[in-house]
């Protein structure tokens, strides 16, 4: 046993709570998700669906400390208190006592001991949850039953983050073999506010919440879990999901495109003011969207045609005629994290500029169609291979443009599985890339010229050089943030004039609709929100229900609510400045 | 008249295997032709009768290799058609050729009647295209339609002109044999002898042997030299004309004769028929297959298949008969 | 009074290639008790005149055009078509050319005769059974009682043919109309039939209208006769008188196309060359001029009408021949 | 003597049913084959999952939480491919698969995790209570359409109503689908957008429940039906139009039956083999679902099951299936033969 | 004289088949439509029928010519890209020179999107666009236009191929008989339960999808249906007597296959074909539909349809009533069709005894 005694606990106390301390309890929330659930295990196949933000959310995966989504300090959670030793790997926990499993058993450290032997085990069928426990942990260990302690592989300059990790009822939950069909619908005991109640396979599920939860009157936890049930209904298709919510039967809705957004909001529950729609402004780093060049293929070797490319690629007319000038346009690598170099000028729609390198390129002379060819009789011609129908309206149109100046663009969809893999494979020669970033940027993954030997990474352009391994390596391994912010902006730099990413726009918002009887806290949802299961801040008003019940019934207007932006973290502000301030450059 | 013989018919069988039970096996077979042997002389007509669906149109099509016989020998001048090789039988079907029954469908509707006549010319590849037109005219003209119509198509035309075309079409290989199954029971009786007249002309012309199917007595008496009588696969009896007419040594052809209505009705007679009808070919009663229809039935008749026999009543050369009571008749 | 008297019927087919003129003013009469038959070749009209007294003519394409069939006295073709089935199966009962389609291959044969029983005399049951049994006996079927239970497809043409019949039987009429009931049939079972009929005859006093093209079975089972040609009634009289002394052309030049014992190949076979005239565009005057030896302008102008040239022998002929001296 | 006619339709069922197995066994082996060539199966899917990369639209990446580093390792592949069973040679995973179907069990699906029987069974019933309403529907209305038409012949009902089945055989089920629901869901309020039954179907009285499920089953039905509505329609129509005009209608009427007995009590009897020999067709194709007309009204049935097996590589779901819809594929043609034999005692069962 | 001489059995089948109006005005209709079609591209087009500039005459329908061809410039002052031939016209007219440009009736292909709009696309029917712009800013009506070329051809291609192929091995089951037969029919049994939209995609993933690989695809299963009735006309019609008698006189397998039983087994071939036509159309367009037709931006009547039933499209009438009506109307057209030749070919005269 180690001596504890030495240790001087971190915690914190300070921080407004989350959600809306006058928020009340109960009522139905209804909403809906596009397949129904794969599994409830939350690791093994298919753990990580649709449904995977559902269950971290309501019943596992509560973090120990984390960190409070509008302030980014670090806050109790299932721990109470923490400490991280100067070795930037080793952090003690201390077990918040009160914790308790949905079947009244207590949740001690061994439980989480638990969970990493269950991250190890090969029974889960999870690699991505055995590579991680490798790579991230060098042990969790029970010290006491309520002290816990988790040593990292590697120094890290942000510990909490990095090694976390959650709690697994090791009283319910085995680990041979088999595991993963044993535990696939299996009702385990949570630690989390909420229970599965119900479910009617293909139908919906439902949630119920557990009216005396050990976290119910925590400090960060007031206000939040208000609504007595969840109910979540399957509805494969979001259009439909749509019409559902205008029939009143969900009670949230979120609205994915902008064109919906622009032109299907005038509906008669919104005229009545039955229902409300919000933008509400986050922030929440985009991750890596947008075109990605081979740079195995011949065509995209050349720095020149890249840069053409870049400056073809008219993201004002998409985002004005398609998008209803709904988004902003990236221009950085990492945008909205920390380490986005804001100085970077957007390539912009440019046909001049797009010539000159064309030119440089090689690309002078138009063919018979109108395509551009080389000296070699080679076109300037590439194939963009992608995973996602719904941008099949947008790439037409920027093929039109490409074609217009002479580069053709073949579009090639295909099954998304299928453009992931070739992407993986670097078996394309233009595809479209999405990934979701964290909170920090891991350009590893992306740039390292160790990753460009192998397929099968996250390295699909192929990129990388002696340099840019030295900047990430600083951004890695460096505790000293300014050095990390200086070489990543140096790195973000060199990735735009490399020009092989086109990145896309970013949709720095959540845009939703609700119910009148649904309430929010004054500024919706904490700033660091992705998505609606993220926090669960909001209620449903008995009182308002009845009287829009009433209305309903009575076909009469609660009059129209017509604020639908919200910025509370100026995050709007923001990033229109930021564009402002490089469109003078 | 003696000749030799042309064709030689040797223990010719056909059966048709039936199928059923859950493998789909054999179950049954149907033994359509059932050892059946006779001669056919050059220049004769051979007239065979018999009931319906006793095997006469299977022994045609058997004797002319359409169907592949079980077992036994077809022999044309020492030549084996039912063992011949492709090209062999090719060479073969110019000596043997055949007359159909119908002259509706033997008639491909979408070719023309000249074409039709011509085509046999052109498989064979007998002569040159004008030889071949200049064949084809004088086909036409031996069958006694004129050559103008060549152009025209089978429905157009009666059903005695189409027989015409047929018979013509048979006689374009100039063939030695000829096999006639059934060509005038489709037609009226005032067309029937304008093709019997030609059958028999033609056979005076060049010298043509028939195998002359029919189940029309009066038509087999009219135009046969010699008569094969066919119940339920196989011959009962076969003789000349005339003693098979007159002195029927079988009871079954005694049976057919006395049935035929005689078109003066001052003969008007109160027969009583024959009772019964032609038993299944895939169950062939036991014995001789008449027994149950026999008047004259008797235990052996039921026992045992009785062979082709020589009547001996009148002295009569070649006048057999399978019948184990012949001699009491 | 005859029983059946046919008058001037006209009956036409609507087909693509034009109106088809079956029947064409066609007239004979039935005796009761009286085997009548009616001969010609293919095609000229038998069936059609048989299917118009029943009122049975396909309709489209057929259509019977005018004309009378009087039976006992009152106009079939006038009737409300509701009578009908009054009469047909109960006072005239027919017996088609086709014995292999006209019985319903899914209904077993007692089930098809136990219909007529049902309707005609309110028979069902053991007793219908019974009777079933019994006619069947008559028409010479053995193991009637397993036939009732079996399939049209299960018997043999000679079968079906004499199911038809006790099917005509067992509706004791008073007519019979017997289209070409022996033509698919083997002379051996042609014999039977033939036989059965003529009991029938003898038995019940049923007249019959026995349709047929061979000259044989008319000179063999009927008392009168009248002969068609292309649509037309040409010569009606006795059988005697017709094989004895027919007066027109066609039905000598039938009479001796007959192939006869005896005769051998050494003879041609008399022939009446030429074909039937088309009905769709029948040839004014005589049908059979184009045919006929002794055709004169006249006749192929004029259309010659049925006339009596002795005691109930009616000719079509602007030059009937002469009765040969006996 | 020829067999008895009910030990021969015996003796035919049986062996018709031991040679559906050969056929199966084909069919199975030849998508069990195809199975091992399309990419994107379930290990590349996982890759796609540990990346985060969704099915991305307009607004980039639908959020997933936890966005691992770099890809798989061979030894942790190796492991996955034991898990879903690519470890071994194609011949041995069939043989392995085909014993596991000799016990009925179609294996576990890649996806749900699940015993594709379970899958396959919770999907069915609404494949089998679409399709058999849908059934019903198209014959309960057909024939009696049919035989009217039939009767009227060439009548202005008779034309009219042809025009109409056949614009209703020109408009593809799933478009009148998407119009009717755009219509009669989205614009007015008069039919649910979705689903089976309503929220609270079960708080609803017994008639309430039959409403409500009328209510949910109207437009789909009629999008199943409407195709083959025509078809059978104007089969039974031709039928009985030809069987009217057999001689042996023509017996029964100089027999002495009136008109309309002869056309009832036979000709109607004959005119629905042809009927009965769509059938079983029909009834498998209808049972395993309308994949297009599934996914226009979100029913969660069998067709919606197989498509999207497919397109997420969910190989024992594909499997499972057309295991089951050939199944009941040649079960069906079997189904609608015997019914004809029934019918039609004219059919011997010689080949 | 004609050399060519029909079949009078041909000839009166398709005497019959004119007389039967609907199905013969159909047939025009179609094959007027099908025709016009093919001119696509001068009727639906950004390109100019003619241009007559300078005394030279150009024909850029298939040809590209450059903005300096014609002394044009665009806003970012390149002549090198294509020449805009709409603006072109207003400067001729303008400028009173002897130049003068013919454009097609509708201006616009099916590929250029047209943002020259206050709203975003899609626009509805204006004097610019008859039928409006989808959702693209393309135009509906060179999309529809094209489309229909494009069904056309694919369907007609595909069942020409299927019913060639079918007709081929149904007449081989049916006249080789025997265990050929009974062999090929398992293995029919076998192919035709494969699910079709698995292989559209296996395939799609190791092919560039497109016109010719889906329609080889397609065709892989096309062939099926013929053979059935194929199989049951030759095992009929060889027994007939006139096979029997050209077997008589020697004749070959080829030609009695060729020039015997063909000809006369050719009725379910030619009754089935439009039918088959329809299930081609609708089957491209639902393939088109779920996404694994054609690829974009192919002008499609199923991704027409797809923009059409989108919920933000639904009040879009003109996107749906387009290809909707287009796909009902052709399709009844075919049906019309199908059934006036059904009729034609296989006339029955229903009699009725009452
Ligand atoms: N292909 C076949 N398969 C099975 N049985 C057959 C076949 N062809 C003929 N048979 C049977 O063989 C027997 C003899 O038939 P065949 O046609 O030779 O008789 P037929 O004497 O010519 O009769 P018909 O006078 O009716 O023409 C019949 O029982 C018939 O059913
Ligand atoms: N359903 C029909 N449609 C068209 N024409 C018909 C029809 N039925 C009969 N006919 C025509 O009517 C004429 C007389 O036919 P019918 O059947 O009465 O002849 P038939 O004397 O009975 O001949 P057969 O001896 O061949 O039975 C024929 O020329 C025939 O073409
Ligand atoms: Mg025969
Ligand atoms: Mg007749």
């Amino acid at each position: 046993a180690e001596d504890l005694s030495a240790i001087d606990w971190v915690t914190n106390h300070d921080d407004p709570p989350i959600g809306d301390p006058v928020a009340k309890k109960g009522g139905t929330f209804y909403t809906s998700m596009t397949s129904y659930p794969l599994t409830l295990r939350v690791v093994g196949p298919n753990s990580n669906d649709a449904f995977a933000g559902w269950k971290r959310a309501y019943t596992m995966s509560f973090s120990l400390v984390m960190r409070h989504p509008t302030t980014d300090n670090y806050i109790p959670m299932m721990a109470t208190h923490w400490l991280v030793q100067s070795d930037g790997r080793t952090i003690y926990y201390k077990l918040d006592p009160d914790a308790r499993w949905s079947d009244g058993q207590p949740l001690t450290a061994a439980d989480y001991v638990h969970t990493w032997h269950m991250l190890q085990s090969e029974n889960i069928v999870d690699p991505s949850f055995n590579q991680y426990a490798r790579d991230y942990y060098e042990e969790v260990v029970e010290v006491e039953p309520y002290v816990l302690k988790v040593v990292g592989k590697v120094e890290s300059w942000r510990p909490l983050d990095m090694f976390d990790i959650w709690a697994t009822p090791k009283h319910a939950v085995t680990l041979e073999e088999g595991f993963p069909e044993r535990y696939n619908s299996a009702v385990l005991p949570v630690q989390g506010p909420y229970v599965l109640t119900e479910q009617v396979v293909g139908q919906y599920v439902v949630f119920s919440r557990l009216e005396d939860w050990w976290g119910r009157d925590k400090h960060y936890m007031q206000g939040m879990y208000n609504v007595d049930q969840i109910h979540i209904r399957v509805i494969d298709d979001n259009d439909r999901a749509f019409d559902f919510f205008k029939k009143g039967e969900l009670s949230y809705y979120t609205v994915n495109t902008a064109k919906k957004w622009a032109e299907e909001m005038d509906f008669d529950a919104i005229r009545k003011g039955w229902a409300h729609r919000k933008r509400l402004f986050v922030d929440y780093p985009q991750g890596v969207y947008g075109f990605a060049m081979n740079l195995e293929k011949p065509i995209f070797q050349n720095k020149d045609f890249r840069k053409a490319v870049q400056h073809l690629f008219n993201f004002d007319e998409i985002n004005t005629k398609l998008m209803s000038s709904a988004y902003y346009q990236q221009v950085s690598a990492f945008t909205g994290t920390e380490y986005e170099n804001r100085d970077l000028v957007p390539y912009g729609f440019d046909p001049r500029k797009a010539r000159a390198h064309l030119q440089a390129a090689g690309y002078k002379k138009r063919g018979d169609d109108g395509i551009l060819v080389n000296a070699e009789g080679q076109r300037a011609s590439f194939t963009l291979s992608y995973g996602s129908k719904g941008l099949e309206r947008h790439m037409t149109v920027v093929k039109q443009t490409f074609q217009r100046f002479g580069v053709e663009m073949d579009l090639r969809l295909l099954e998304p599985g299928t453009a992931f893999r070739n992407g993986l494979e670097r078996e394309y020669e233009m595809t479209i890339m999405s990934r979701t970033s964290g909170l920090y940027p891991s350009p590893y993954q992306y740039f390292a010229t160790e990753l460009k030997q192998t397929k099968n990474n996250n390295n699909v352009w192929a990129y990388g050089t002696a340099h840019t391994d030295s900047l990430i390596d600083v951004y890695r391994f460096d505790t000293d943030k300014q050095h990390r912010v200086a070489a990543m902006y140096e790195l973000d730099a060199i990735i735009q004039d490399e020009a092989f990413y086109v990145p896309f726009w970013q949709a720095p918002f959540m845009r939703f609709l609700y119910v009148d009887s649904l309430v929010f806290p004054a500024s919706f949802f904490p700033k660091r929100t992705q998505g609606m299961t993220d926090w669960q801040v909001f209620w449903i008003d008995a009182d308002r229900d009845t009287r829009l019940q009433e209305a309903m019934a009575a076909e009469r207007s609660l009059g129209e609510d017509t604020v639908v932006d919200v910025d509370p973290y100026l995050v709007k502000d923001r990033i229109e400045a930021a564009l402002r301030a490089a469109a003078a450059r | 008249m003696k000749a030799h013989a042309l064709v030689e018919v040797r223990n010719l069988r056909k059966h048709y295997p039936v199928r059923g039970g859950v493998f789909g096996r054999q179950r049954d077979t149907v033994r359509a032709v059932e050892d059946v042997s006779f001669l056919l002389h050059a220049g004769e007509t051979l007239g065979l009768v018999g009931e319906s669906g006793c095997g006469k149109s299977t022994l045609g099509r058997t004797l002319m290799r359409l169907e592949e016989p079980t077992t036994g020998d077809v022999l044309f001048e020492g030549r084996n058609l039912a063992s011949a090789s492709a090209a062999e039988l090719f060479t073969l079907r110019r000596d043997v050729q055949m007359i159909f029954q119908d002259p509706y469908s033997s008639l491909n509707p979408r070719i023309t009647i000249g074409e039709a006549v011509r085509e046999p010319l052109d498989i064979h590849r007998l002569g040159s295209a004008d030889d071949r037109r200049a064949r084809v005219d004088e086909l036409f003209e031996a069958v006694g339609l004129s050559p103008k119509v060549q152009e025209r198509y089978p429905h157009e035309f009666s059903g005695g002109q189409r027989q015409r075309v047929g018979i013509a079409r048979s006689l374009a290989l100039r063939p030695r044999v000829i096999v006639a199954d059934e060509p005038v029971s489709a037609l009226d009786v005032s067309v029937q002898g304008q093709v019997l007249n030609l059958l028999v002309q033609l056979q005076r012309d060049l010298g043509l042997t028939y195998l002359f199917i029919s189940h029309d007595l009066s038509v087999v008496e009219y135009l046969s030299d010699r008569v094969a009588v066919m119940y339920l696969g196989r011959i009962v009896e076969i003789g000349r004309r005339r003693s098979i007419f007159s002195a029927p040594a079988h009871p079954y052809t005694r049976a057919l004769l006395e049935s035929v209505p005689i078109a003066d009705p001052r003969k008007r007679r109160d027969r009583v028929p024959l009772q019964g009808e032609t038993p299944s070919a895939v169950h062939p009663p036991s014995g001789c297959a008449f027994h149950p229809r026999c008047p004259l039935a008797a235990a052996v008749c039921r026992g045992e298949v009785p062979a082709l026999e020589s009547v001996r009543t009148d002295g009569d050369d070649g006048h057999l008969t399978a019948c184990h009571r012949h001699e009491e008749i | 009074m005859a029983l059946l008297e046919v008058e001037d019927l006209c009956t036409v087919f609507h087909t693509e290639d034009g109106v088809v003129h079956a029947v064409d003013g066609v007239s004979f009469q039935v005796e009761a008790g009286k085997i009548l038959g009616i001969v010609g070749e293919s095609g000229c009209g038998k069936s059609v005149t048989a299917m118009s007294v029943m009122r049975l003519i396909p309709d489209p394409p057929g259509r019977i055009e005018s004309g009378r069939v009087l039976w006992k006295g009152r106009d079939l073709l006038a009737i409300d078509a509701d009578e009908m089935p009054q009469i047909r199966g109960r006072e005239i009962a027919m017996i088609f050319q086709d014995p292999m389609t006209s019985l319903n291959p899914v209904f077993t044969i007692g089930k098809q005769l136990g219909e007529v029983l049902d309707r005609r005399f309110d028979l069902r049951g053991a007793a219908a059974d019974e009777r079933m049994v019994e006619v069947l006996t008559h028409v010479g079927i053995a193991d009637a009682e397993q036939r009732l239970s079996q399939y049209p497809h299960e018997l043999s043409g000679g079968m079906k043919q004499r199911i038809m019949i006790a099917m005509a039987l067992m509706c004791r009429p008073d007519l019979l109309i017997a289209d070409e009931p022996t033509t698919a049939l083997d002379v051996t079972v042609q014999a039977q039939i033939l036989h059965l009929m003529k009991q029938l005859q003898q038995e019940f006093g049923t007249a019959i209208v026995l349709i047929t093209h061979d000259m044989g079975v008319v000179a063999e089972t009927c008392d009168d006769v009248v002969v068609m040609y292309a649509g037309k009634v040409v010569e009606s009289c006795g059988v005697f008188e017709l094989f004895a002394a027919p007066r027109h052309p066609y039905t000598r030049g039938l009479l001796d196309s007959i192939l006869r014992p005896g005769r051998l190949k050494d003879t041609p076979v008399p022939t009446i060359e030429g074909v039937v005239p088309s009905l769709l565009q029948p040839p004014a005057g005589c049908r059979f001029a184009d045919r006929c030896a002794r055709a004169v302008a006249q006749c192929h102008q004029d259309e010659p009408l049925l006339a009596t040239v002795s005691d109930d022998h009616l000719v079509a002929c602007h030059l009937p021949l002469e009765v040969p001296p006996s | 003597m020829p067999m008895p006619r009910s030990s021969a339709l015996r003796d035919y069922a049986l062996r018709r049913l031991l040679l559906m197995l050969p056929t199966l066994l084909g069919i199975t082996f030849l998508v069990f084959l195809l199975c091992q060539f399309v990419p994107g199966g379930p290990i590349d899917q996982m890759r796609m999952r540990i990346a985060g990369a969704g099915d991305f639209g307009e607004t980039g990446s639908s959020g997933t939480h936890r966005a691992s580093s770099v890809d798989i390792p061979e030894t942790d592949l190796q492991s996955l491919k034991r898990y879903y069973g690519f470890d071994e040679p194609i011949l041995v995973r069939y043989a392995t698969y085909l014993g596991k179907l000799a016990t009925l069990d179609l294996g576990d699906s890649f996806r749900y995790t699940l015993p594709v029987e379970d899958l396959i069974i919770s999907r069915f019933p609404v494949s089998v209570y679409f399709g058999v309403i849908a059934f019903l529907l198209t014959y309960s209305i057909c024939i009696p359409l049919g035989i009217v038409k039939a009767l009227r012949h060439k009548s202005h009902f008779d034309n009219i109503t042809s025009v109409l089945i056949f614009l209703g055989y020109a408009i593809p089920g799933y478009a009148l689908g998407a119009v009717l629901l755009g219509l009669f869901a989205v614009q007015h309020d008069w039919f649910p957008l979705a689903g089976f039954e309503s929220q609270g179907f079960a708080d609803l009285s017994l008639m309430g429940k039959i409403g409500d499920r009328i209510h949910h089953t109207a437009l789909p039905v009629i999008c199943y039906a409407i195709h083959l509505f025509a078809f059978m329609t104007i089969l039974m129509k031709n039928s009985l139009l030809e069987n009217m005009s057999a001689d042996y209608v023509k017996t029964a009427l100089a027999k002495g039956m009136t008109w309309k007995r002869a056309v009832f009590g036979h000709a109607l009897r004959n005119s629905l083999i042809p009927i009965a020999t769509s059938f079983g067709n029909n009834i498998s194709l209808i049972l395993t679902g309308s994949l297009l007309i599934e996914r226009v009204f979100g029913i969660p049935g069998m067709g919606l099951l197989f498509f999207e097996a497919i397109t997420a590589r969910d190989y024992p779901v594909v499997m499972g299936y057309i295991f089951i819809s050939s199944a009941l594929l040649l079960l069906g043609n079997l189904l609608s033969d015997l019914c004809v034999a029934i019918a039609d005692p004219r059919v011997r069962f010689g080949e | 004289m004609m050399r060519w001489r029909l079949n009078p059995i041909t000839r009166k089948r398709l005497q019959r088949f004119r007389r039967i109006r609907r199905g013969f005005y159909s047939f025009a209709v179609l094959l007027t439509l099908t025709v016009v079609s093919l001119f696509s591209n001068f009727l639906a087009n950004r390109r100019a029928i003619v241009v007559s500039y300078e005394g030279t005459l150009y024909f850029p329908t298939f040809q590209y010519h450059d903005m300096a061809t014609f002394a044009q410039q665009d806003e970012y002052g390149f002549d090198d890209v294509e020449a805009d031939y709409l603006s072109l016209q207003v400067r001729f007219a303008a400028d009173e020179s002897n130049n003068w440009v013919l454009m097609p009736p509708v201006p616009f292909d099916p590929y250029e999107p047209d943002f020259d709009y206050a709203e975003p696309p899609p626009n509805a029917p204006d004097s610019r666009h008859w039928f409006g712009t989808d959702s693209q800013g393309r135009d509906v009506l060179a999309r529809l236009l094209y489309g229909f070329r494009i069904s056309i051809l694919f369907a007609v291609t595909l069942v020409f191929v299927g019913q060639v192929s079918g007709t081929a091995i149904g007449s081989l089951q049916g006249f080789i008989g025997g265990r050929f037969d009974i062999y090929s029919q398992r293995f029919i049994e076998v192919w035709s339960t494969l699910p079709f939209l698995y292989v559209v995609i296996l395939l799609a993933t190791f092919f560039k999808p497109g016109f010719l690989l889906l329609l080889a695809i397609m065709a892989l299963f096309e062939w099926i249906r013929m053979t059935y009735y194929m199989r049951t006309e030759m095992y009929r019609e060889k027994t007939k007597e006139y096979c029997l008698a050209a077997r008589s006189f020697g004749a070959s397998r080829g030609r009695l296959i060729f020039r015997h039983l063909l000809p006369n087994c050719l009725t379910p071939l030619v009754t089935i074909t439009p039918f088959a036509v329809v299930g081609a159309i609708s089957a491209l367009t639902a393939l088109d539909y779920l996404g694994y037709g054609l690829p974009a931006p192919t002008p499609s009547w199923g991704e027409m349809i797809d923009q059409a039933l989108a919920s933000q499209n639904r009040d879009k009438l003109w996107l749906s009533i387009a290809p909707f009506s287009a796909i009902s109307i052709t399709l009844l057209l075919v049906t019309l069709i199908g059934e006036s030749i059904r009729e034609a070919f296989d006339p029955k005269q229903y009699a009725q005894y009452r």
